[in-house]
């Protein structure tokens, strides 16, 4: 760490103008990417309030706490504010927003007023769905499956549908900013295969944001059309198919998953790669398969039709395509863990956080094979077993990193250090809590236990009550980190510009970065990850 | 700017392809090809999107990033497609169809 | 099929240890043994291998093309009835499971079956879509609204099964819930005579009456309504070319559709039956027409019954 | 810190501050343009495979439903598109040549024409409903193919609305454009604005040419 004094430099992106207005009317792609953390915590703690409520309901077996109304309404809340408010935006509109132009030594991205744009929208759609949830709620999942939703729900399917829809148009803006902004803003010298892998991973995710968010689009369209006027779309009674709406659902949603987890393992490839002070094994190969997953992502959703009534040839193809889709996500895991051997590897947190994604990431990509081999996913899907699968990834992968990122980037971010001590607790108690929270789901999952259920025979009791005890552990741990961070910003040490003794465009300048991000434009003449002993030094003092 | 500058006579060329496909395509309609009507409707469709592009878009002079970004975009919506797939091979086996 | 599911799954589980160890074991070898003691050092400069990038990739791709042959395997097994089967029709709607024997009892969230037979539930859904799911058993199927699928399973110990929805449904779809009690033979036979007087086949042949169907489709070929006669199980001549197999669907296509198939030399003039019958008595409609066909000629071979989803037989689990 | 004043002094004014060249700025412009046209045939392409799937379902429905949509008014819309596609590539040309007057003209030709094809459109969606073909709202069919044929109407309403308002999206985008240039923004240096709209303008035309042989001319010559 700093052993010299820093100090913060009188000019920076933060107290370039000050007031409401200069923030809500700001162009400054990192103040935006603030903008974006206030959003995504707001609906990550509205989501995770939801997620409480329903797991002291599962502590008995009864349907007790809330009514079965409720309940149906308290799980689909929780995944439409989750998977579309949080897990989404997450590490692209915050961590992205922030990198990617000074990751590449840009001013700002390609287009700063449609990237304000996006967070409006973002936030508009984001109010349309609290305005469901406060007008009575939504009771369809977060799937909107027909014909339930367009047919037999008499909860508020459109507001719903109306904010997921404007929410699309933010993806869409803002993968297409990045990508523009990927081609086009480069500084003099960064080549692609010199870029940072998280940008890597940015730029396939963006890919995906931009190919299969209208195709969610139009199918919610439908869905809202076929719920006003009584068009017919996936309604049996007039020859409509409910399975083809289930074909337009997962053919984004599928891909949405890497929305979610790519972004996170572009964080990883930072973190693993400042932590042992070393190239990211296999640089190329990481890179390819970011681009890899995002394609091949987009040809597996048929794997959640399984037993949905497409069709045995169908099942197979989409069968054999998912098992493809898991070898270049283990060939990642293995680069990573590879990257580990002969490093300086560090112990701080968002390294902490790094060990817990693989980790995490390995368990949930290991029982994605259950789900892939359909002999089995026949039994375990629509049951517990898929719902700590997905956890696994969403929590586990994106949330740790997500976290990990927040932690490695957030002296850059505020040009304040946190509380390390506190910051090691919080993550362990996560990964704990974690751990002790969904683990169990796996059990209950094979034995049976259907998912979205109320109430539950009794013999599913113990491995319940252990899910919910550990989904207190993790609350707290979540609560942690809101805390030290924010008592951070006004008592937290100077950072420097690098407390890390990384490397990076980010990291050579200023903590916080000024406006345009850096005095002069940087010329690019290395690779990324350069690491040698007098850089580092030179970093530190 | 670099941009290349069509001369407007290959816009009123084009135009005059444009519209004597659609006669063509309205005329096509009558006649009774059985499925090759849906042919001949698609391969016309598909004629004149490729000159809208080539030409009026400026594609034709355009760089291969923006080829590629084209090719994409037709390419997934290729994917997309693939969905009639289930509904062929459900014809295959009993209790598949309404 | 609940032994071979559970070979596989356990399988996998050595796969995900195998593995799981593997890099959760490497992580914290590496992280102890090159924990960073000198703020400034650095890593060593390794860019990568092509050696270990080829292991990792051809080594996970050829274990998951076996986990998929295998796991097509099991479920080609369970999409595929054996061809003497019980069979049992089906109908949930929000939020019950109905049942219909074909000796003519009915049930609401009870299925009662005699255990080493393969029984083969033959379900539809009246509202939206639930699912037909039996742990014990390993199978599970989406229920569709204006389709059939097929489940079937052998169950091989006598005993009280849960049977679940597991597609959410609304609101009271965690009391979507059955049981599934496999009897010896003898008290399956029993059971089953104390239920009503007559068949399903019956109760249809008596809906046949009821809705005047009789009056066109007559069994001496001479209606304005083709024969039905010895009809399922047939390929048919549709008009205007083609030709469909005359199964479950396509008869409850053509009552509630008339005019979407109509066979090859008769005119559309039958009336719709959409919203005229419901779920259940279309199931008692479909057993009528396919009694029908032993008047005629002995059953040889049934139409290929290739199924939806799951399996057979019980592992014991506890209820 | 005066970067803004800075770049004011030394580049064109329409440079914005985070690009180095206008050249840079363009090319951003016309990938990002591009990238948003490939959301947009997802977005038609979504339904187009419904329409695909449900047409391969019943096809004689779909004939016959389709045969009721009024073919000259179809005809007529895609001659009125097409032309005004050529309008707008004229308008280009005028903007990249520096011809302010003509460029004004051809924009407004442009503007007029959407709006021609946008009355047709209303008048045909009166005639529908006149005529008992929207689902759910107002709706009779032959008994035969009751039921299916709303699944062709319904996708006939969403697909042309859909369209529809992209039209009327396009119109404020040309009347923008005209906007300026009549200001004289619009240069020989800066016409990428005017070339971007045209891009969104013929994407829109291109929809169209699909929509109609899919929705006007399937089984025109044997109707039953």
């Amino acid at each position: 760490m700093a052993s010299s004094t820093v100090l913060t430099p009188p000019h920076h992106y933060l107290n370039d103008g000050v007031g409401i207005k200069s923030w809500l009317l700001t162009r400054d792609h990192k103040r935006i990417a603030l903008l974006y953390l206030a959003g995504v915590t707001f609906f990550f703690f509205i989501g995770g309030a939801m997620a409480t409520l329903i797991r002291i309901e599962l502590i008995t077996p009864a349907g007790d706490l809330v009514s079965d109304e409720t309940y149906n309404k308290l799980f689909t809340m929780h995944g439409v504010m989750m998977v579309f408010f949080f897990l989404i935006p997450a590490i692209p509109a915050v961590l992205g927003n922030f990198l990617v132009p000074i990751m590449i030594g840009a001013k700002d991205l390609a287009f700063p007023k449609l990237n304000l744009a996006s967070w409006y929208i973002y936030m508009l759609g984001g109010l349309f769905t609290l305005y469901a949830v406060v007008a009575g709620g939504l009771d369809t999942g977060w799937t909107f499956y027909t014909p339930f939703s367009t047919v037999a729900s008499t909860s508020n399917v459109i507001p719903a549908a109306v904010g997921i829809f404007i929410t699309g148009f933010s993806s869409i803006l803002t993968g297409l900013n990045f990508i523009v902004t990927i081609h086009r803003m480069r500084a003099p010298g960064m080549t692609w295969f010199r870029m940072p892998l998280f940008l890597w991973s940015t730029y396939a995710t963006s890919l995906i944001n931009v190919l299969g968010t209208p195709v969610i689009a139009i199918t919610l369209l439908l869905v809202a059309a076929e719920r006003i006027f009584h068009f017919g779309f996936f309604d049996p009674r007039v020859g409509g198919d409910p399975v083809l709406f289930q074909h337009l659902f997962w053919f984004y949603s599928h891909p949405a998953v890497y929305i979610m987890v790519l972004p996170a393992m572009g964080v990883v490839s930072e973190l693993v790669a400042a932590g042992c002070r070393k190239p990211v094994f296999g640089y190329a190969f990481v890179a390819f398969a970011s681009l890899a997953i995002a394609v091949l992502g987009f040809l597996v959703w048929g794997h959640h039709l399984f037993v949905a009534g497409e069709s045995v040839y169908s099942a197979m193809i989409f069968s054999i395509l998912s098992f493809l889709v898991a070898i270049p996500s283990a060939v990642k895991v293995f680069n990573w863990t590879a990257t580990m051997y002969k490093g300086s590897v560090s112990w701080e947190t968002p390294m902490l956080y790094a060990y817990g994604f693989i980790g995490l990431f390995t368990v949930g990509g290991l029982t994605g094979l259950f789900l892939a081999a359909i002999g089995v996913d026949v039994h375990v899907t629509d049951t517990y077993f898929i719902i700590a699968h997905f956890h696994y990834i969403m929590v586990g992968g994106t949330i740790m990193g997500y976290l990990g990122g927040l932690h490695f980037w957030w002296p850059k971010i505020s040009g304040r250090l946190y509380n390390e001590g506190l910051a090691k607790i919080a993550a362990g108690i996560i990964f704990i809590g974690f751990n002790l929270t969904f683990f169990p789901q796996f059990i209950v999952g094979y034995l049976g236990m259907p998912r979205r259920y109320h109430a539950y025979p009794p013999e599913f009791q113990v491995l319940n009550v252990l899910s919910s005890a550990g989904a207190s552990i993790l609350a707290v741990g979540y609560l942690l980190p809101m805390i030290y961070l924010m008592w951070s910003l006004r008592y937290g040490k100077l950072a420097g510009s690098n407390p890390w003794g990384a490397v990076g465009l980010e990291w050579t300048t200023t903590s916080p970065p000024p406006t345009e991000n850096f005095v002069t434009t940087p010329v690019v003449t290395w690779d990324a990850y350069q690491y040698d002993a007098q850089q580092v030094e030179g970093h530190v003092a | 700017m670099s941009e290349h500058i069509v001369p407007t006579r290959s816009y009123y060329v084009i135009y005059l392809v444009l519209m004597v496909c659609t006669a063509l395509t309205v005329w096509v309609a009558y006649l009774d090809l059985g499925p090759l009507n849906t042919v001949a409707a698609l391969a016309i469709a598909i004629f004149k999107a490729v000159l809208v592009i080539l030409f009026f878009m400026h594609v034709k002079y355009s760089s291969r990033l923006t080829w590629a970004v084209i090719a994409g975009g037709v390419f997934w919506f290729l994917i997309l497609l693939t969905i009639i797939g289930d509904y062929l091979t459900r014809a295959w086996q009993p209790y598949g169809s309404v | 099929m609940a032994g071979r599911v559970d070979a596989l799954y356990f399988f996998l589980i050595a796969v995900a240890v195998f593995f799981g160890v593997l890099i959760a074991g490497l992580i914290v070898f590496f992280a102890v043994k090159y924990h960073r003691k000198n703020p400034n050092a650095v890593g060593a400069q390794i860019h990568g291998s092509m050696v270990l990038e080829a292991g990792w990739t051809i080594i996970p791709f050829m274990i998951t093309m076996v986990i998929f042959v295998w796991g097509s395997s099991v479920y080609f097994a369970i999409a595929h009835p054996p061809a003497d089967t019980l069979n049992i029709y089906a109908v949930g709607k929000q939020w019950m499971w109905k049942f219909q024997h074909l000796d003519g009892q009915r049930e609401i969230n009870e299925l009662h079956v005699p255990v080493g037979r393969p029984v083969k539930v033959i379900a539809t859904s009246e509202d939206v879509i639930h699912d037909f799911f039996v742990p014990a058993f390993r199978v599970k199927a989406d229920v569709l609204p204006g389709r059939y699928v097929s489940i079937w399973f052998n169950p091989t110990k006598p005993g009280r099964y849960h049977l679940f929805c597991a597609e959410y449904c609304g609101t009271k779809h965690s009391g979507m819930i059955g049981e599934v009690i496999v009897m010896d033979p003898n008290e399956y036979e029993s059971w089953l005579s104390g239920g009503p007087e007559g068949s399903l086949a019956s109760a249809g042949g008596k809906l046949f009456q009821d809705l005047a169907c009789n009056t066109c489709h007559r069994a001496d070929a001479q209606g304005r309504g083709p024969m039905l006669e010895g009809l399922f199980g047939k390929t048919v001549n549709l008009q205007g070319g083609g030709t469909i197999v005359a199964d479950e669907a396509y008869i409850r296509e053509s009552i509630l559709t008339p005019s979407a198939k109509v066979v090859d030399g008769f005119q559309p003039i039958m009336p719709t039956f959409q919203g005229l019958v419901t779920e259940e008595q279309l199931l008692q409609l479909i057993e009528y027409v396919k009694s029908l066909r032993s008047q005629q000629e002995q059953p040889t071979a049934r139409p290929v019954e290739a199924t939806r989803p799951p399996t057979n037989e019980t592992t014991p689990v506890k209820k | 810190m005066l970067p803004e004043a800075v770049h004011q002094q030394t580049h064109s004014p329409s440079l914005a501050h985070h690009f180095d060249n206008l050249e840079q700025q363009r090319e951003a412009a016309t990938l990002g343009m591009w990238a948003f046209l490939v959301t947009e045939i997802l977005f038609f392409g979504g339904l187009f495979t419904v329409y695909m799937i449900y047409r391969s379902m019943y096809p004689q429905a779909f004939a016959a439903a389709s045969h009721e949509l009024v073919i000259w008014a179809g005809t007529t819309n895609t001659a009125v598109l097409i032309t005004s596609s050529l309008t707008m590539a004229l308008a280009v040309h005028a903007a990249q040549t520096g011809n302010r007057r003509l460029l004004v003209t051809l924009l407004i030709v442009t503007i007029a024409l959407g709006c021609v094809f946008l009355g047709i459109k209303a008048f045909e969606y009166y005639t529908e409903w006149v005529e008992h073909h929207v689902p759910g709202l107002n709706y009779a069919f032959e008994p035969e193919y009751y039921r299916n044929a709303q699944i062709f109407f319904s996708l006939y309403f969403v697909m042309t609305g859909l369209h529809a308002l992209h039209m009327i999206i396009g119109i404020g985008i040309m009347l923008f454009m005209l906007w300026w240039s009549i200001r004289g923004v619009i240069t020989t240096e800066y016409y990428n604005p005017i070339e971007i709209a045209g891009l969104y303008w013929h994407f829109v035309d291109i929809v169209w040419i699909f929509l109609f042989p899919l929705l006007y001319l399937i089984g025109r010559h044997a109707h039953v």
